[in-house]
């Protein structure tokens, strides 16, 4: 066991360098590994799509009380016609799940983004900018409320903006530009934690330089 | 040109590289600030009563995993502390063995507790939102049994648990759709189910108007950082705080990268101009 | 008469001071799967417990209080099923049970959400209304978009240069919305690019986006009367992997030294590299993306942006399809719509009015 | 009739989710959940799909010896390997159709799929992406350079971020006296996050929301029908 598990290491190790070798520039070790991860990708959804949603929610329901869930054959055959997409002959059968899929997609996004993003954005502006006591929160305030504003007027096409309407779409971008600033900072530490996570398995688990 | 911009670029390449290992190799042991939001996560849970069953949902892969996978362990932890059961979910594939794997760390500390009395792996379901939104009706419904097949309705900690209400918190770590996003939308804002949760760095800017008057989301923790204020919170020496010097080295690093591209522009242009 | 009355009153009076009340009704407006109790107990009460009758002599408690006027709602029950409650409530001295029930029962409308119904169905007739408006020939204005401006700039560097424009149509694929609006700025850039005979080079990531963007630029040569000058070879599938896709890009990038770079559609980790390298090749760069992480990195690596939905404006601008004309004003009163509601709510919300605000919100069911 | 038929499905089954969130009466709810479960299900086809098209195309590239086809016949072998190692013992909790495997669990101290995951899968997938610190380090150097105002403004914000997140951010700071505490960079950095960023996300939000609803709209009515393939 205790060989096997350090095989594994090692194997784990020979899979990162062979990543991190495009570094370099792009090579067959690199290419390589990316077609390994295909495949081990596909293999793996297919393994938990069958046993996680396949079995426990239709075969097994169909199998211990099949007149109980006669109802499951049609979700079945939906399914089965999905697959007929794979030949161009056959793939019209398929337009009849997808259009029960993304008719129930449109109907439940329309409703949660209208409630979550339009309408609860919406009232989470609508603030009494002055309520809280202390000026750094109360010029947070009103940055929060005339940002969001300006910030949506930006996308506002059907106006001409010149003049006096030139300057909410202006201090719109800067807003936004504020945002932008936060969301590279953000993302500089993302891609920088990766990488600490990989040297770690290298250094720690690989070699054992780091504890 | 060419051979100029390949050169250079694998220059600060092998700077960076060193530059993330060296402090791993020798930790300084800088100390982190609690920030806001994280510590309404923390409060969150730590005033959820006792014996109260949370939701933790495992919605990302090994990309993001030195990211999220610290939380996942700090969540798992802090639920036990508190005597409360965890349901374990993903609404990824690669979410199952996160979980798995986070659930194992925290055994290590913690063997008294039981699968099936303390936590459950329901596993992983497929359709995002729409999903989520059958939870809302009948969680049986959607997890028929769990990971090890046994039927939900065998499952001692779930007896009296039938839908999302019943559910005490719900924390989604995320590193993309579906995710928290998904369950803010359902589960908070349909199903008034507190939310909260973790989200890689990338997106976090895009979830802070989620945390507001409303609560769409009960606090959040963005990134590893977020997650080793976590840990200091619980009084957890884990995996992210260890990591915390090689982020901080390698920040300073990018800003000495990015002056020193903005002196390079600016001499450039002199000469030229 | 006058007698009666004051007998009635009397009645009242007393009832309200000592009686005991106990009541339990349905919740309105929902689903039927809850009841709402509501007590009134003399002040002395001390503690008050509320159970549910399940069967058998069983009762499990649902709620607590110490108040003697109060209610709660107890929610997760089943419609049209007869539900008992009891009361219990403890004095100093002594204790008194008080039993009640109810029926839960749906109704035809979650009053809760009248807010909710009345603003979507807005928004939804206005963006029908434009959709409509504009299938029957009006015409919608719509505002300068700075980014397009790069179009004749680059073309214009490109055909003095001598050298080929450079277009990404994103890396998702054709079910994605952000392609297709980037093939319709294509297919305008295209036309342009035949008219000066500057060459477009477009790699693609997905044999479907490969044979629409042919057929968009072929069309587009035809279109500026030079169909000989398509050359359907530079328009070329490149490889379905993410990382691959940019190396070959970058590799386009640094051998052909395009005079123009376009990035318009979806991106993700990968813009950062795409980007970099157009800038230090000192191409002239545009992108476009509604993908709100990546838009950072070409707003410090491009000279022009498309910010969000600043694409989707764009690719109505050059279609003029009514379709999405009409959408993009509907869109557009939306947009209008949420301003004047934050205005209205802040001030309302200043004068301590927050009426409004409950009313959009509404209660959660 | 090939194109009409799925597009009064779309237009039923949308128009039912719709009443649903508003008529808590019977039946449509419980029609509704009945869509919900049947989509999971379907779903799960879709998936099914998509990873055997993978596959097909894979066996294509290789059948006709395409340029570079040894990769995909690594990526294939590698394919049938975890495949059937998943179906015949499982992972993790999960049976497969031999049980649990316990003998080839103990000699590789964990079952094989799992094996696999942790060897090959996890260190290629946390590879990939690791990729990119090192392209945002040479972006740093390289790009981002100061211009206009309104990139001004992204840089500030940015370099006020990525110190404000670290632990240099506590220590340059931590010195400032209580009264000036809004100074101290972590705390700057988290009004940044929480007042402009927020209004900013917020504007983003609600315009990709409304244009959200705009395109389900034209799904459910049958205005928007590119979904169906083939064009208008």
């Amino acid at each position: 066991m205790a060989i096997m598990t350090t095989i594994g290491i090692w194997v784990a190790a020979f899979f990162t360098l062979c990543i991190f070798s495009f570094l370099y520039k792009d090579n067959p070790f690199y290419k390589f590994a990316e077609q390994v991860f295909v495949g081990l990708s596909a293999a793996y959804w297919l393994v938990y799509i069958i046993y996680s949603i396949m079995i426990p929610n239709l075969f097994a329901k169909l199998s211990s009380d099949f007149s109980g869930n006669l109802i499951l054959l049609i979700p079945a055959a939906l399914g089965v016609m999905m697959l007929m997409r794979i030949h161009p002959k056959t793939e019209w059968i398929s337009r009849y799940p997808i259009s029960i899929m993304i008719g129930t997609t449109a109907g439940i996004s329309m409703l949660r983004y209208m409630k979550s993003d339009i309408l609860q954005q919406v009232t989470a502006t609508m603030i009494n900018p002055f309520a809280s006591g202390s000026v750094p929160v109360i010029i947070g305030n009103l940055l929060l409320i005339i940002g969001t504003i300006c910030g949506v007027y930006f996308f506002y096409f059907s106006k001409k903006q010149e003049g006096i309407s030139k300057w909410p779409s202006k201090v719109g971008i800067w807003f936004l530009m504020v945002s932008f600033g936060a969301t590279f900072g953000y993302t500089v530490m993302a891609r920088i934690s990766l990488l600490i996570g990989r040297l770690e398995f290298l250094l720690g688990d690989w070699l054992h330089i780091i504890k | 040109m060419k051979m100029n911009i390949l050169i250079e670029r694998r220059i600060i390449f092998t700077v960076l590289f060193i530059a993330v290992a060296l402090p791993l190799i020798f930790p300084i042991g800088w100390k982190t600030e609690v920030s806001g939001y994280t510590q309404m996560v923390y409060d969150l849970i730590e005033s959820t009563p006792d014996g109260k069953v949370g939701i933790i949902s495992f919605d990302y892969d090994p990309s993001t995993m030195t990211e999220l996978q610290p939380m996942g362990e700090a969540m798992i932890e802090h639920a036990f502390k508190r005597n409360q059961k965890v349901i374990l979910t993903a609404l990824w594939p690669m979410g199952v063995q996160m979980a798995e794997q986070a659930l194992e760390t925290v055994l290590k500390e913690y063997p008294d507790k039981k699968r099936g009395v303390d936590y459950v792996n329901l596993g992983y379901k497929v359709g995002g939102m729409v999903t989520i939104q059958a939870m809302g009706r009948s969680l049986s419904e959607v997890f028929p049994t769990d990971s090890r097949n046994t039927p939900y309705s065998e499952i001692p900690m779930l007896d009296g648990i039938t839908r999302l209400r019943d559910i005490a918190w719900i924390s989604s770590l995320s590193s993309g759709v579906p995710g928290l996003k998904e369950w803010m939308m359902v589960a908070r804002d349909s199903h008034d189910v507190p939310v909260t949760g973790g989200c890689t760095a990338v997106s976090a800017p895009g979830f802070f108007p989620y945390v507001n008057e409303q609560r769409q989301l009960t606090g959040l923790l963005g990134g590893l950082k977020a997650a080793s204020e976590y840990e200091t919170l619980l009084g957890r020496l884990g995996s992210a705080t260890a990591k915390m010097d090689s982020q901080s080295i390698a920040h300073l690093l990018i800003l000495v990268f990015i002056a020193l591209g903005n002196i390079k522009a600016y001499t450039t242009k002199r000469r030229k101009g | 008469m006058q007698k009666y009355l004051l007998f009635f009153f009397i009645i009242i009076f007393s009832s309200s001071l000592s009686a005991n009340i106990f009541e339990a009704n349905d919740s309105p407006w929902d689903d039927g799967k809850a009841i709402d109790l509501r007590w009134e107990l003399s002040p002395m009460v001390q503690q008050v417990v509320i159970s549910r009758y399940v069967s058998d002599d069983n009762w499990i408690p649902v709620h607590s209080s110490t108040e003697a006027i109060g209610s709660f709602t107890d929610t997760g029950l089943e419609a049209n099923t007869e539900y008992q409650y009891r009361l219990n409530a403890t004095f100093s001295d002594d204790s008194l049970v008080l039993l009640t029930s109810a029926m839960p029962s749906e109704q035809w409308f979650y009053m809760g959400k009248l807010g909710f119904l009345l603003i979507l169905l807005l928004v939804c007739l206005a963006i029908l209304y434009y959709i409509h408006a504009a299938h029957h020939g009006k015409e919608f204005f719509i505002r300068h978009i700075a980014g397009l401006d790069s179009m004749e700039e680059s073309i214009g560097r490109a055909t003095e240069k001598g050298k080929p424009i450079l277009y990404v149509p994103g890396i998702s694929d054709l079910d994605d919305i952000q392609t297709i609006a980037s093939l319709t700025i294509l297919s305008h850039l295209a036309e342009r690019c035949a008219e000066y005979n500057t060459d477009i080079i477009v790699p693609c990531r997905f044999s479907m986006v490969l044979s629409a963007a042919r057929e968009v630029v072929k069309e587009a040569y035809m279109k500026a009367g030079k169909p000989d000058a398509y050359k359907s070879d530079n328009i070329f599938y490149l490889t379905d992997d993410q990382f691959g896709f940019v190396a070959g890009i970058d590799g386009i990038m640094l051998r052909e030294q395009p005079a123009a770079n376009f990035f318009m559609g979806s991106f993700y980790a990968e813009s950062l590299i795409l980007a970099e390298t157009g800038f230090s090749t000192g191409a002239i760069q545009t992108a476009g993306t509604a993908q709100a992480h990546q838009l950072p990195f070409f707003v410090v690596t491009c000279d022009y942006t498309l910010i969000g939905e600043e694409l989707f404006a764009a690719s109505a601008y050059l279609s003029r399809d009514p379709q999405q004309l009409g959408s993009l004003r509907g869109h557009d009163f939306g947009k209008a719509l949420v301003i004047l509601l934050i205005i209205v709510g802040v001030i309302l919300e200043i004068l301590g009015i927050s009426n409004l605000k409950e009313f959009i919100a509404g209660a959660i069911t | 009739m090939k194109k009409s038929l799925p597009l009064i499905f779309a237009f039923l089954v949308g128009f039912v989710v719709l009443l649903s969130e508003f008529i808590p009466h019977r039946p449509f709810n419980q029609i509704v959940s009945t869509l919900e479960g049947w989509f999971m299900i379907i779903s799960g086809f879709a998936i099914l799909l998509g990873q055997i098209s993978l596959i097909r195309m894979n066996t294509y590239k290789i059948i006709h010896k395409v340029p570079n086809w040894q990769y995909n016949l690594a990526g294939l072998i590698s394919f049938a390997l975890m495949l059937s190692f998943g179906l015949l013992w499982g992972m993790r909790e999960t049976p497969g159709i031999l049980g649990h495997g316990e003998g080839i669990t103990a000699w590789l101290g964990l079952k094989p799929f799992d094996y696999l995951f942790e060897n090959a899968y996890l260190p290629l997938s946390a590879t990939l992406f690791s990729l990119l610190a090192f392209f945002i380090a040479s972006a740093a150097y390289r790009a981002f350079i100061i211009r206009g105002l309104e990139s001004n403004l992204l840089m500030i914000t940015a370099i006020i971020v990525i110190i404000g997140r670290t632990s240099i951010g506590t220590m340059l700071t931590g010195w400032l006296p209580e009264s000036l505490s809004f100074w101290h960079i972590p705390n700057l950095a988290d009004y940044i996050m929480e007042f402009p960023n927020t209004a900013a996300q917020r504007a983003i939000l609600i315009s990709a929301g409304l244009g959200i609803v705009g395109s389900s709209l034209r799904i459910i009515l049958g205005i928007e029908r590119t979904y169906l393939g083939g064009g208008k």
